[in-house]
């Protein structure tokens, strides 16, 4: 056993945060918060970079690499919060699987897809120009009218979807879903880690920095405790969105339970982080300017999506009992 | 990343799981049998895998300990007898002991031969360890009298010898007064007294020295460098712990089953409670186990052990807590899991809370030396341990 | 407006300290847990008293008072966990009202009552011999068999109860059990709050003593506002206990929500308390010669008599929801 | 223990329950139609109740005040215009200001001739408020010159006059070289600037002071003296927050009224999760309530408000938080409670917890000042200001 990122997913680590922490940043979510301007990198230049489409397959044009390296990615992406959310393309890699024309729109960045669940508004509604639905156990595929959402965190294009006239992809498509689901919640938890440990840097920094009475307000135990409790939520919730990562490369079986229990943890770990962080700022953290809130907005809007954290946990539970009796 | 075994960790995985089957009808019933285990797991070469061959040990890797340990859990298998002497003692011998000690003791401890227990806590020096008060003064033959009081020491009450962390020059600040010694439980003036915890059983003992001999060549380690042997110790104890604090408190699977067959006799409303609770400790469970096993992962390419474990320690207290309150909400008071009724498992919690570093001392380990957060400032530095007691 | 307790009431409390003090305490619990020794001071004491009557009326031998004077009592009783509960002479006094006969054996000890729910083992099942229960909406009474359980706080007397031939003494008794319940959660609470008052008081002092680091560990923010948490809840508590027991005579109306919302508060903060100041403590809070466990105990089993806190929570939720719309 | 109302209680409240009703349906639009609606309040007697009469009030009691805040708020009408003046500067001026102070502001204040901002928090003074760096300086003429810059400062851009707290001496320790003066607002030199917050408002502002004059007339207080003089301004705070923190995040009445709206639309089981969500915000809402009246009881008998105040406060926000989010997850993101959207209400609480002593502050208050726990070693004892800027 070895559990540890590779040398290979290091350096894809470090690529991605060069071109993510040049392309996005906590001001441009700022400025698409302000003035609704675009978020960054933005749909073709993440298609462009090919770290949106790691996981499409390479006869498509796409990386034809790993659910795990998409993580390692979706981690930095997380941490300048990025959009579009890679989630979207990681669901549409394996909802595709097999229709190779779709798979070269989408690697080729003709296609802007989203996926469309059952309840709650649609990740990248916005700027999306075909969706995917579940129907009827069928898979299907179609534009729609997207209605824009209050901006809560506006790198998170949240809109209602009226899908129109749709086509039907995959009849009986109900495990493809439910695997591209699982797919898109480890996902979802990767960038959600790269936002807790950014936050955590933050809080740290901060701590170390700023005085009162004398000294740091990290050397005071009430700061400092709360900072190591944020600090062991988010070595789990990395250790989670690994094994989810690597077990819907190499161990199917353990990705159900494995990808509930990322999402669940991920779910409350940014949320935990970024009003700890807030807290730790004192005033300047509650301030338009500072870059606490948009981590916070992120937290907010992404406990919600695929599922929230009760659902997640509901599903652990479940699971769990299934499999110890 | 590979969480499946390599061909060799599979190879040795299938010798000692062949083995353990074989051989796991036999559970040990009585101290004796669980010494003959344990001698019997080291005649078969699973006993100190990881430990150097100079030392008795097999010269393995510690992820092959780390098989060992999972196959044992896999049976249900009681850990061994020797446990502590394994985990902590053995390693300090190895660091610091003479030739001469690591000769008499280190085969033999493997072996449970001889049962080991460590002497460190005091009454009046628990998280502020160098603060202890059992004082070694050289006596007229150039050995050591030992007069004191220690606390919390597992197994004392059938141990042969003991690792010994004494004060020896009260003059200088605290850190810097102490030395470890070797010390034979069995010595005239060693009284063990059991300490009954709350829920009724007595896991740990007080130890009283009045006036012990302790020969100079039971020294570990220089005088005077006794918290540094200790740091060793210490260091052992959180590579014994490779599993990050997952060993603490119930199994989530074993809650997991015991609701499994109980949740259907719940109402409605209480079913859809219990699987809150239970996911949500569920998730921290895995948490703490998939952390531990990246600290394996790097304590197996060779690193040192970092203070980064304490964060299992952390976190595995709290599930525990989540886990085990869920059990006691669920199951009723006639449920056992694991051979514990519910009361056994709720009343062993707080003693596991503070065993091995409180919460707030581990977090001041982990928030000064993993996040690089300044320390408070200290009311002791510079202050020679007689003058801190003024 | 006063919300604040009369001289009168402090008198009282002053006076059932000085007996309770006397006549019971943690060591006693203690030696009930080891040898299976009576709980102190025992019915018969606390009959004799006149503490433990002092809602049944003056004209069946009572105290003629209220429930506010029985749980400023009751607090007392908690701090030193004094047995039998106070709850089954409070529950008894109402769902006797009228029936002069056994109120007056209840006032001079020669009946020795046990109320007995639905579920879960009954409080003071031990030593009673005489169950009031509800049976297809009347109040029945009767002798039974009593079945020992496994004393985890011995002081609670907890038994499974199966009724013999049981006496209908009010049919239609619904209302009556109802209030006699609620005053009962109101006095169990008020013993709550005693013990949590008790347990804060123990963790203070200690911190204020123990040395670590050159300095008094109530020093360190960790310690002090792990107890500072327990203060703000028991206050909390006192406040609820208080509103709970006024309501009782004075606002009927009131008492549903203010008793829940103390059973649910008691139950919550003296787990908290007890749990905190066990780790206050350290190892030593964890030895049985320790009082802290003996606290625990009762905190363990309080938590489920008379309903659970989960059930409190969820008729505190109903009731103001009923209110609010 | 009564929580009727005695008799004069009830005659009051009718007397201020009938003018309310029949001027509750002119809520003010804009900021002159507040000032309007305090002055008119304040010529019928309900501003200021509990004030002497020298200082323009009624002379009346706490209870007074406390009945007319209770059905101000039956009738949701919204907090006066000059509330941080009445709460906070009048206060102040009324114990430390001169014959002349006092008979210039405080009528104007409770008619709201005049509206009021306290000026003490900085940028690298929050927490620790006495380590403020604004300077007073004196100049030729007797008078002063502030030089510095505040921050949080509600109602700084419409405000007529602050208190300021300023340093008038480097050269001592901290808190005793500080100054309280009065300001005029719309002196040269003052400029304020709105601080957006998360939630995108601006409740709060940023205020500079590029050597604006302040005659020594308007001192408050003597020269040095300035931290018992903000001391006054802060217990006169707690007074004014009687209700003990439960005005904090949204009203658990309103909470209940929405999820018995919308709790229908919830599957059996989101059902369950927000009946126990809303029974231990509501607990914790109730509790927070009625220890606000036991303190309110206490101040009525003539009692100073003392640091248990603080707990109010502490609890306040954790309820809040609790319920908010129990409003976000039940009501969707298209509800309305009071009048908030789900998202403002959750993105103001941050700051909720933090004006008025952040948590960890009111923590350290109550352990040391209630519970009598040792305070943590200071680091900036004796030290004069000025080196502790070293």
């Amino acid at each position: 056993m070895n559990f540890d990122l590779d040398q290979e997913h290091l350096d894809l680590a470090g690529g991605a945060r060069e071109f993510l922490s040049a392309a996005a940043s906590p001001a441009a979510a700022r400025a698409a918060l302000e003035e609704g301007t675009g978020v960054r990198p933005g749909r073709a230049e993440l298609v462009k970079s090919g770290f949106a489409t790691i996981t499409v397959p390479e006869s498509a044009g796409g990386g034809g690499g790993s659910v795990l390296q998409l993580a390692v990615v979706a981690e930095q992406a997380g941490r300048v919060l990025a959009g579009p959310s890679l989630v979207n393309f990681a669901r549409a890699a394996v909802l595709l699987d097999g229709d190779a024309d779709r798979l070269a729109g989408l690697a080729d960045g003709s296609l802007g897809v989203a996926v469309v669940d059952d309840s709650g508004p649609v990740l990248d509604a916005i700027g999306a120009d075909t969706f995917l639905a579940l129907r009827d156990g069928a898979l299907v595929c179609g534009p729609g009218a997207v209605t824009a959402r209050e901006p809560i965190d506006p790198t998170r294009g949240l809109g209602d979807v009226a899908l129109d006239e749709t086509t039907v992809l995959v009849r009986d498509a109900g495990e493809r879903w439910q695997r591209a689901e699982r797919v898109g919640r480890t996902i979802l938890a990767a960038e959600g880690l790269g936002a807790a440990a950014r936050l955590l840097e933050m809080g740290v920094a901060y701590a170390k920095d700023r005085h009162a009475f004398g000294r740091p307000i990290g050397s005071y135990q009430a700061i400092k405790h709360m900072l190591v409790d944020v600090y062991v939520e988010v070595e789990q919730l990395r250790s989670l969105v690994w094994w989810a990562a690597w077990a819907a490369g190499h161990a199917p079986g353990e990705l159900p339970l494995a990808a509930a229990a990322a999402k669940a943890a991920a779910a409350t770990t940014l949320e935990h982080a970024a009003e700890t962080v807030i807290q730790v700022h004192g005033g300047i953290g509650f301030t338009w300017e500072h870059d606490a809130h948009l981590y916070w907005r992120r937290a907010k809007v992404d406990r919600f999506l695929l599922g929230d954290d009760v659902a997640a946990f509901d599903e652990v539970a479940r699971l769990a009992m299934e499999a110890a009796s | 990343m590979d969480f499946d075994d390599t061909p060799d960790e599979a190879v040795w995985r299938a010798e000692v799981r062949a083995f353990l089957e074989q051989h796991s009808g036999e559970r040990p019933s009585d101290r004796d049998a669980a010494r003959a285990w344990q001698a019997a797991l080291y005649e078969a070469g699973f006993v100190g895998v990881a430990w150097p061959v100079e030392a008795g040990g097999l010269g393995g890797t510690l992820m092959q300990q780390a098989i060992v340990d999972q196959e044992m859990a896999r049976l249900g298998l009681p850990a061994l007898i020797n446990l502590i002497g394994i985990g902590m003692c053995g390693p300090t011998v190895i660091v610091h002991g003479s030739d001469g000690q690591k000769e008499r003791y280190l085969q033999r401890l493997l072996r449970a031969d001889d049962l080991w227990c460590q002497l460190f806590s005091e009454p009046e020096a628990g998280s502020d360890l160098a603060g202890l008060r059992t004082r070694a003064v050289r006596d007229d033959d150039g050995g050591w009298r030992v007069t004191g009081q220690k606390v919390w020491t597992t197994l004392a009450h059938i141990a042969d010898f003991g690792i010994l962390l004494t004060r020896t020059d009260p003059d200088v600040p605290k850190h810097r007064g102490l030395t470890m010694f070797v010390v034979d439980m069995k010595a005239p003036g060693v009284t063990v007294r059991p300490l009954k915890q709350m829920n009724g059983e007595a896991h740990f003992n007080e130890v009283f020295f009045d006036d012990v001999a302790v020969p100079d060549a039971e020294r570990l380690g220089e005088v005077g460098d006794g918290w540094r042997v200790a740091l060793t110790t210490l260091m052992s104890e959180r590579l014994s712990l490779g599993g990050g604090g997952t060993s603490i408190g119930p199994k989530p699977e074993a809650v997991a089953r015991h609701v499994a067959e109980r949740i259907g006799a719940l109402s409605a409303d209480r079913q859809v409670l219990a699987r809150q609770q239970l996911g949500r400790g569920y998730v921290a469970s895995l948490g703490a186990r998939y952390t531990g096993y990246r600290q394996l992962s790097k304590l197996s390419r060779g690193e040192l052990p970092g203070p980064e474990a304490s964060a299992g320690k952390l976190s595995g207290t709290r599930s525990a807590r989540d886990l085990t309150d869920l059990a006691v909400r669920v199951l009723g008071d006639d449920a056992r899991v694991d051979g514990d009724t519910w009361q056994t498992m709720q009343a062993v919690l707080p003693g596991m809370a503070i065993a091995g570093g409180s919460d707030q001392v581990l977090r001041n380990i982990i928030g000064e030396r993993v996040l690089g957060l300044p320390a408070e400032p200290r009311a002791d530095k510079g202050v020679t341990f007689k003058e801190s007691l003024a």
